[in-house]
């Protein structure tokens, strides 16, 4: 078991850089979760990580040693690769067995550990195929499977569960949670699913083209996202942006859209007649019961079962408002909405940055 | 219009030329005819002519070693040469040379090739081991090689050749010295006396270190080698190593000297004949011959000899200064009164091969001479048979 | 940086006695072609002078340059006919599944098991019978015909490893089978390719029996046949101008090999399961 | 393309040029190791096993049998062994790779012939440089005449087998190498795999094919391989160093008994042919399993 | 454009059937989505439909064109794999213009193809890099860029954006819709996606093991699950089951369950006594006001930001609820909850089968 430190790290390809000097501190059997949009460097840090890739510069610290020039054997890391790198002369049981066979253990045992993990992973009718013989998922879930039997310093995931439907990846999150619960170990975990994120994580870590934007504790990241980045980014449907000036009267201070109507926002320190841009997100909305609320032009409704989404424009600007009631507006209508002013986060609308 | 085409071996880089060039002057000459020259290397002329044969796709006319020419007479693939022979153009050659192929009183073949084999000595050597004549005898050869050896240093006496081609040939000079025969009454002459003798005294050669080490080693080219290189004083074999002495050794001094004689007084060369022949199924016979009639006037056979460094055939042309007054060749003639051709029986190459066989086991110390060589002549009877 | 610099020169100090042995024979070859007559018989590895014009003189007296055209001609031409023919062949057995396929695979194998040299007695009646000796060509077929079995089996197997779902993206894209095959699937076996291109020709360009029984006139001569026919049962051999020939005629090989090694590199990950 | 006729068409056209170079000549064969022929390959009488049964009562001939079998083993399983490292290295990335390739490839560059009589040229008692350098490194100090005897010769030869295979070999491994993808070497670190693992479980599993193939065609071509030991030693010194093909050579070319010959070239065949079913066989259950 | 038509499909491997006879109708221009657990057999019948893998029985009309035997190339359509199945050795540029490329459109044309696409896609950045180049997403990406540049009778879509991070993931879905709108391509569409699912689809079929459980619109799955399968499947998290039986007294018909409690449920056929069990939404449990609920014994609390996940147990059974404010209950404390009778889902306890 180990923590990682990783120092400014840097990865170029060529004159290209990917990675732009991260700093990460993981902690010692922390759940770190990592986020951010498709090709913003989440692969490439595992890779890293792991030794698969070379440092172009920077610091890692596996534990406490330097293991810049370590290599991927001497690291005792497992890893779920995204593109699952499944051995395909070998069956599931072989692929599952790899690490304990590697490590000498006695064929007994790695019986053992490979029916567990073909119990936990529902693999069991499926451990005498090959790779080719099996669904994208069961692949998947074999890729997990050789991960899960070893006990290393250091887990990394790479979206480990995407191709699984709901049901089994809920049930797959629990057992890993468990399995971190009983071992302990460090695990770095990355994922597209929202859920995934802020149930699994001790820490979230979000990144953006090769930076790190935030990171935090899956509430403080949802609740108080230090800029329109990472406010956009978490949460799904995302969050709406709407522009205006900050106007600060006797009491709630409110912000002015290009419309003309106002809105009321919690908190902040920004200043009277600043331009800002305030974030709403779409569960926060709520039917106005009087006139007091601000216009939401509806323009689609599309019910998913447990809540109902709307696309429309506040003030000219889409914005997206999600119901867990079953409401049904005609495309096309008006409605009033309200928001709880400490719901409402306002940014800086040049910098991006909170205020 | 008729094409000719004629298989031939190559001795030397210089067969190939003279051979288009002669092809060229006769077609020049008779416009109506096409010489085909088809250059084969020695060491794949048999196969290849077994393939054509076999296949009927053999040439018009091809040079074939004399020592085959029995097997072919007898499966009748080769055309008797006697309708178009005029007396005159029999008298053209040595006949030493043309009677190995005569078979049934037929002529099946011309000698376009002739060698006889001869004694090389490097004089620089024997002066500095005190030796002032070549050996004449065994005994000398094997004093001289001793001498030769007290030098001290790796120089060696007898340059033995005991690999590949002639293997069994350089036995037998020896063993005709003792008085052997290849085959005698229909016999092989392996398991006489003289065949024990001559490999126990070759055995001696080797055992006193009087030759150089590893013989089974050493094709023909390889003691030459050594010889061009004064490792070894003395070698047997054929005039043109002189021409290649000429190029490659300039600077060594040699002598030529007939083979050592045994007790008796015996002494043999052999003597070797490459045939043209002219095979039945040619359906061009009447050109072939005319281009046979072409390659043997004199002018032409000078010509060959004289790039290939053969012993002229023809009488008119050994008189040509450039053979007759060579030193080394007048010792090569000398011997031809007794020089013996291979035998004319079938199987020839059946039998070289056994009897190399057997006395590469003696020279490496596998057999003692006696049993390993009553073996082979066991075998070789059978072969006669 | 310093990493591959240190594995570099752990390769190659585990590679140098391979390539001693290798080199050795070349470094004889190409000393006794830089030494004159006289002294290319003695095993100094340092001649007193080293003669150039050995090169010159041989090409001019052994006939080597139309050899050397006659040699490319067959190979490069025996090379492409049996990539053309082993192609469909090694595409049939890797990807239908029908009846005979093994034993097909086996029978090619039995083509190769007699002995060239038996061999080429009942080549020669049977291409004799059709009167077709002397051609180039003619030796190019049968060239072809002997290297299908390896090229099938090479070609096969690495085939094998290329992912079926790449074509059936390029069918689904609307691709036909053959522009998928020459548009998808060949530029991902050009590995195989390779070492199938290089075998053949080298195969061709070294190939000497069936050459020589073939062949009838100096104008259809291929290289070996010039090559060997300086040394094979000559009286007299020029072992400079032997050597000087054997280096000139691995020379153009040896360029191949330069030309192509670099396409022997690790595939494009194209193997993963994913 | 119909789908049931076509991989039939497709493996037409090499079906038709493998069968065209060995049914006819197979055929030609078997009618003259049962007839009396004459040197020139005219058929006479019938006589059914007669070679056969002289070729069994030749003792020459069943050394030669053995010594080929000798022969084989030690220079496929030589090659393979040296093969397979060498290919190993050059599918790293390192510096002069390239160079490195086209070293290793060089043997293939001149003809077998060409290279054996280089070979013998080299290893000359006297005037051969092989003796020549060891003695200028001080390795020896009196000559060593390699092929004066078989104990020399041969495992110099082998030598040489090995060595002229080897390019072949390595460059069929290079191709079947560059099939195996990174990201299954990068698994296999991950989880411990050290290179010896990785070899033994990645490697060497997903080169298998190629691994038979160079294994089967390498005990073809050397079962039935001639330049080397022809150029060398022509089989001698007193048959010590003769394989079957030499054995062959000799009997149908020299002496020119074609029965003989046609005889043992079946034998050969048979050997041949039995080694690779057995092989196949076992290669494709493995395969299968 | 065509529609599809499925008669009796059946897939084996060797002895093992894949799929046990399928039957399906996809009407011209639908939008249909598959959905099922992984290894269902999803993939497999869309490579049917592509006419990548042979069909071992039944019959497959594309438009009224039985295709059973009809080559990939002569069906038009178009498919993403969820293996991308990307030529690496071309560029995105060369991937995506393939199609195009082969039916010997000018090229002029493929370039403006290829870059709409690419910008729809965000892949413009990396037009000229080859796919080992690419991060997982970006892959997955042009793999959907190679589908969407063409105009093929039908669109086949297996898993398109597991890999993608949420936010593309709704452009993405957007975006696809539109194509749709426009098109009026028939598509199918396989997705473990829920919101996918239920926002894209005209219908949904789901399958359960080579087999279809049921197929409708997607408020007709979510509200009227004909079978526990189905209900527990669709909706995340799933559905909580509690078997208890049916007791019909004077108004609402009650569960009672082992644990003695009752909870109400709405209309349902089921008689008196029957042994029954109960489907309920994580997100329709209500808190009670009064005494009046059923007992919920907490176990876990999981905020998720935008919802508050309880892990716990009712009548001794596992149970999650989903409250869309941040509430904290104690973890081991008690709750009261209540439900909307007519959100309670009845089933057979024994077939499984809506009643
Ligand atoms: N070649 C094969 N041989 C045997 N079984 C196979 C083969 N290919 C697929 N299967 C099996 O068929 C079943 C259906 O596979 P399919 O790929 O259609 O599943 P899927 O629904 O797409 O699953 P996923 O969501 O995991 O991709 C799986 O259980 C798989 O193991
Ligand atoms: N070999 C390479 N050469 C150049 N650029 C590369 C290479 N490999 C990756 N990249 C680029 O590096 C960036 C980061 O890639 P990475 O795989 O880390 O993304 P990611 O965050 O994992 O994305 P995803 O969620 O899509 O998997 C991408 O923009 C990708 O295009
Ligand atoms: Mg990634
Ligand atoms: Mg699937």
């Amino acid at each position: 078991m180990a923590g990682l430190r990783i120092k400014e790290l840097v990865k170029s390809y060529g004159p290209m850089n990917v990675l732009h000097g991260v700093d990460l501190d993981v902690r010692d059997g922390e759940f770190l979760v990592l986020i951010g949009p498709s090709g913003c460097g989440k692969s490439t840090l595992l890779r890293m990580i792991a030794g698969l890739d070379d440092i172009s510069s920077g610091e890692l610290w596996i534990g406490d040693r330097l293991s810049n020039g370590l290599a991927p054997q001497q690291r005792n890391i497992s890893m779920v690769f995204q593109s699952y790198a499944l051995f395909p002369h070998m069956t599931t049981r072989k692929n599952i067995g790899f690490g304990p066979k590697i490590r000498r253990e006695a064929s007994g045992a790695i019986d053992a550990k490979v029916n567990k993990a073909a119990e936990t992973l529902n693999l069991h009718a499926y451990l005498d195929r090959l790779p080719r013989q099996l669904s994208g998922g069961q692949r998947q879930r074999v890729a997990m499977g050789r991960t899960i039997v070893r006990e290393p310093d250091l887990f990394l995931f790479d979206e480990p569960l995407s191709n699984l439907d709901a049901k089994l990846r809920v049930q797959m999150r629990t057992e890993l949670k468990a399995l971190h619960q009983q071992l302990k170990t460090t695990m770095v975990y990355v994922t597209h699913d929202q859920i995934e994120a802020m149930t699994m994580a001790d820490r979230i870590v979000v990144m953006n083209g090769g930076r790190i934007e935030q990171s935090g504790t899956p509430l403080e990241l949802y609740d108080r996202p230090v800029n329109k980045f990472v406010a956009g980014f978490l949460g799904s449907p995302a969050m709406n942006f709407i522009p205006g000036t900050l106007e600060r009267g006797d009491g709630q201070p409110r912000m002015r859209t290009q419309e003309g109507f106002t809105i009321p926002v919690g908190d902040t320190a920004a200043k009277s007649g600043q331009e800002i841009e305030i974030g709403i997100r779409p569960e926060h909305y709520r039917l106005a019961d009087n006139d007091e609320g601000f216009p939401y032009q509806v323009a689609v409704v599309e019910p998913t079962g447990s809540e109902t989404h709307l696309f429309g424009t506040i003030a000219g600007i889409d914005a997206r408002c999600v119901f867990r009631d079953r409401i049904a507006p005609e495309p096309g209508s008006q409605m009033m909405l309200t928001i709880d002013p400490a719901k409402v986060h306002v940014f800086d609308r040049k910098t991006g940055d909170r205020i | 219009d008729s094409t000719v085409r004629v298989t031939i071996a190559e001795y030397s880089k210089g067969t190939g030329p003279y051979f288009e060039e002669a092809a060229k002057a006769f077609e020049t000459a008779n416009p109506d005819t096409k010489i085909q020259i088809e250059v084969v290397p020695w060491d794949n002329l048999q196969q290849k002519l077994t393939t054509d044969i076999s296949a009927g796709a053999n040439a018009d006319l091809s040079i074939i070693g004399t020592r085959w020419l029995l097997d072919y007479v007898k499966e009748g693939i080769v055309a008797p040469l006697d309708e178009h022979i005029t007396p005159d153009f029999r008298a053209r050659f040595i006949d030493t040379f043309l009677s190995p192929s005569v078979m049934n009183g037929k002529v099946y073949g011309l000698p376009i090739a002739a060698s006889a084999r001869a004694m090389y000595y490097n004089k620089d050597i024997f002066a500095k081991a005190g030796i002032d004549t070549p050996p004449a005898t065994w005994t000398d050869l094997k004093t001289a090689a001793e001498k030769i050896k007290a030098l001290g240093g790796e120089t060696y006496g007898f340059g033995l050749q005991g690999k590949e081609i002639e293997t069994d040939v350089y036995f037998y000079y020896g063993m005709w010295s003792n008085g052997g025969e290849i085959v005698k009454d229909g016999k092989s002459g392996l398991d006489s006396q003289a065949a024990i003798d001559t490999a126990k005294l070759y055995k001696s050669f080797i055992d006193e270190g009087l030759t150089q080490p590893g013989v089974t080693s050493y094709a023909r080219e390889d003691v030459q080698n050594l010889f061009k290189q004064g490792k070894v004083a003395t070698v047997i074999t054929a005039p043109f190593l002189s021409n290649q002495i000429k190029a490659e050794a300039p600077d060594l001094k040699y002598g030529v000297a007939p083979i050592p004689a045994g007790p008796t007084g015996d002494k043999g060369t052999y003597g070797v004949t490459d045939s043209i022949v002219l095979f039945e199924n040619s359906k061009n016979k009447e050109a072939a011959w005319k281009f046979l009639d072409f390659l043997f006037t004199t002018e032409q056979r000078t010509k060959f000899d004289k790039v290939e460094g053969f012993l002229p055939v023809n009488a008119e042309e050994s008189k040509d200064p450039f053979f007759a007054d060579n030193a080394d060749l007048k010792v090569f003639t000398s011997l031809l009164p007794n020089a013996r051709f291979a035998p004319v029986i079938p199987g020839w190459e059946d039998i070289a091969q056994t009897t190399s066989n057997a006395i590469q086991k003696i020279y490496l110390g596998e057999g003692e001479p006696e049993a390993t060589l009553k073996e082979a002549a066991a075998k070789i009877n059978e072969t006669l048979k | 940086m310093s990493r591959k610099l240190k594995r570099s020169i752990l390769f190659w100090l585990l590679l140098s006695p391979i390539v001693v042995v290798i080199l050795f024979p070349y470094a004889v070859m190409t000393i006794s072609a830089l030494k004159s007559a006289t002294e290319v018989l003695n095993p100094n590895w340092w001649p007193s002078e080293l003669r150039w014009q050995n090169f010159p003189e041989m090409w001019q007296t052994s006939g080597i340059a139309e050899a050397l055209a006659n040699s490319l001609y067959v190979s490069a031409l025996s090379t492409v006919l049996t990539i053309l023919v082993s192609i469909p062949a090694a595409y049939a057995l890797s990807r239908y599944q029908f009846a005979g396929r093994d034993l097909f695979r086996q029978f090619l194998l039995v083509s190769q098991m007699l002995s060239p040299i038996v061999l080429v007695i009942g080549l020669f009646r049977l291409v004799a019978g059709a009167g077709m000796i002397d051609s180039l060509n003619v030796l190019v077929v049968i060239y072809t015909a002997f290297n299908i079995a390896f090229c099938v089996w090479m070609l096969q197997s690495y085939f094998s490893t290329i992912p079926r779902d790449l074509e059936e993206a390029a069918w689904m894209e609307g691709a036909s089978r053959w522009r998928t095959l020459i548009a998808v699937f060949l530029p991902l076996a050009v590995p195989a390719m390779v070492v199938t291109a290089i075998f053949t020709f080298i195969n061709a360009w070294n190939e000497f029996v069936i050459a020589l029984t073939m062949l009838r006139t100096e104008g259809t001569y291929t290289l070996p046949i010039r090559v060997f026919s300086l040394v094979a049962g000559r009286y007299t051999v020029d072992w400079h101008y032997v050597m000087a020939a054997a280096f000139v005629a691995s020379v153009p090989v040896a360029i191949l090999f330069a030309w192509l090694q670099r396409y022997l590199v690790r595939g494009l990950s194209i193997g993963a399961v994913k | 393309m119909q789908r049931a006729t076509a991989p039939y068409i497709l493996i037409l056209p090499s079906f038709v040029l493998a069968a065209a170079i060995i049914l006819w000549p197979l055929k030609e064969i078997v009618s003259l190791s049962l007839h009396d022929v004459n040197r020139f390959g005219m058929l006479r009488d019938f006589i059914g096993l007669e070679h056969f049964r002289v070729l069994f009562a030749d003792p020459d001939f069943i050394a030669a049998t053995w010594r080929t079998l000798v022969w084989t083993a030690a220079v496929v399983l030589g090659t393979l062994i040296v093969s397979v490292p060498i290919a190993l290295i050059l599918n790293e990335d390192f510096y002069g790779r390239g160079i490195a390739r086209i070293l290793i490839m060089l043997p293939w560059a001149i003809s077998l012939t060409m290279t054996a009589i280089v070979w013998r040229w080299a290893l000359n008692g006297e005037s051969g440089m092989l003796n020549s350098a060891l003695r200028g490194l001080g390795l020896i100090n009196t000559n060593i005449q390699w092929l004066a005897e078989a104990s020399t010769a041969f495992p110099m030869q082998i030598l040489i087998g090995i060595l002229v295979s080897v390019p072949f070999t390595v460059t069929i491994f290079l191709g079947g190498l560059s099939s195996v993808p990174d990201d299954l070497y990068e698994a296999a670190a991950t989880e411990g795999a050290g290179s010896w693992d990785q070899f033994r479980l990645i490697t060497l599993p997903l080169l298998r094919p190629f691994i038979n193939i160079a294994f089967v065609l390498n005990t073809i071509y050397v079962f039935n391989s001639f330049p080397i030991i022809w150029a060398t030693t022509q089989g001698g010194p007193a048959n010590s160093t003769d394989i079957l093909v030499t054995y062959l050579y000799k009997v149908g070319f020299r002496i020119g008994r074609l029965g003989e010959a046609a005889a043992v070239s079946l034998i050969m065949f048979a050997i041949l042919l039995v080694f690779t079913i057995i092989y196949v066989r076992l290669a494709m259950r493995e395969a299968k399993a």
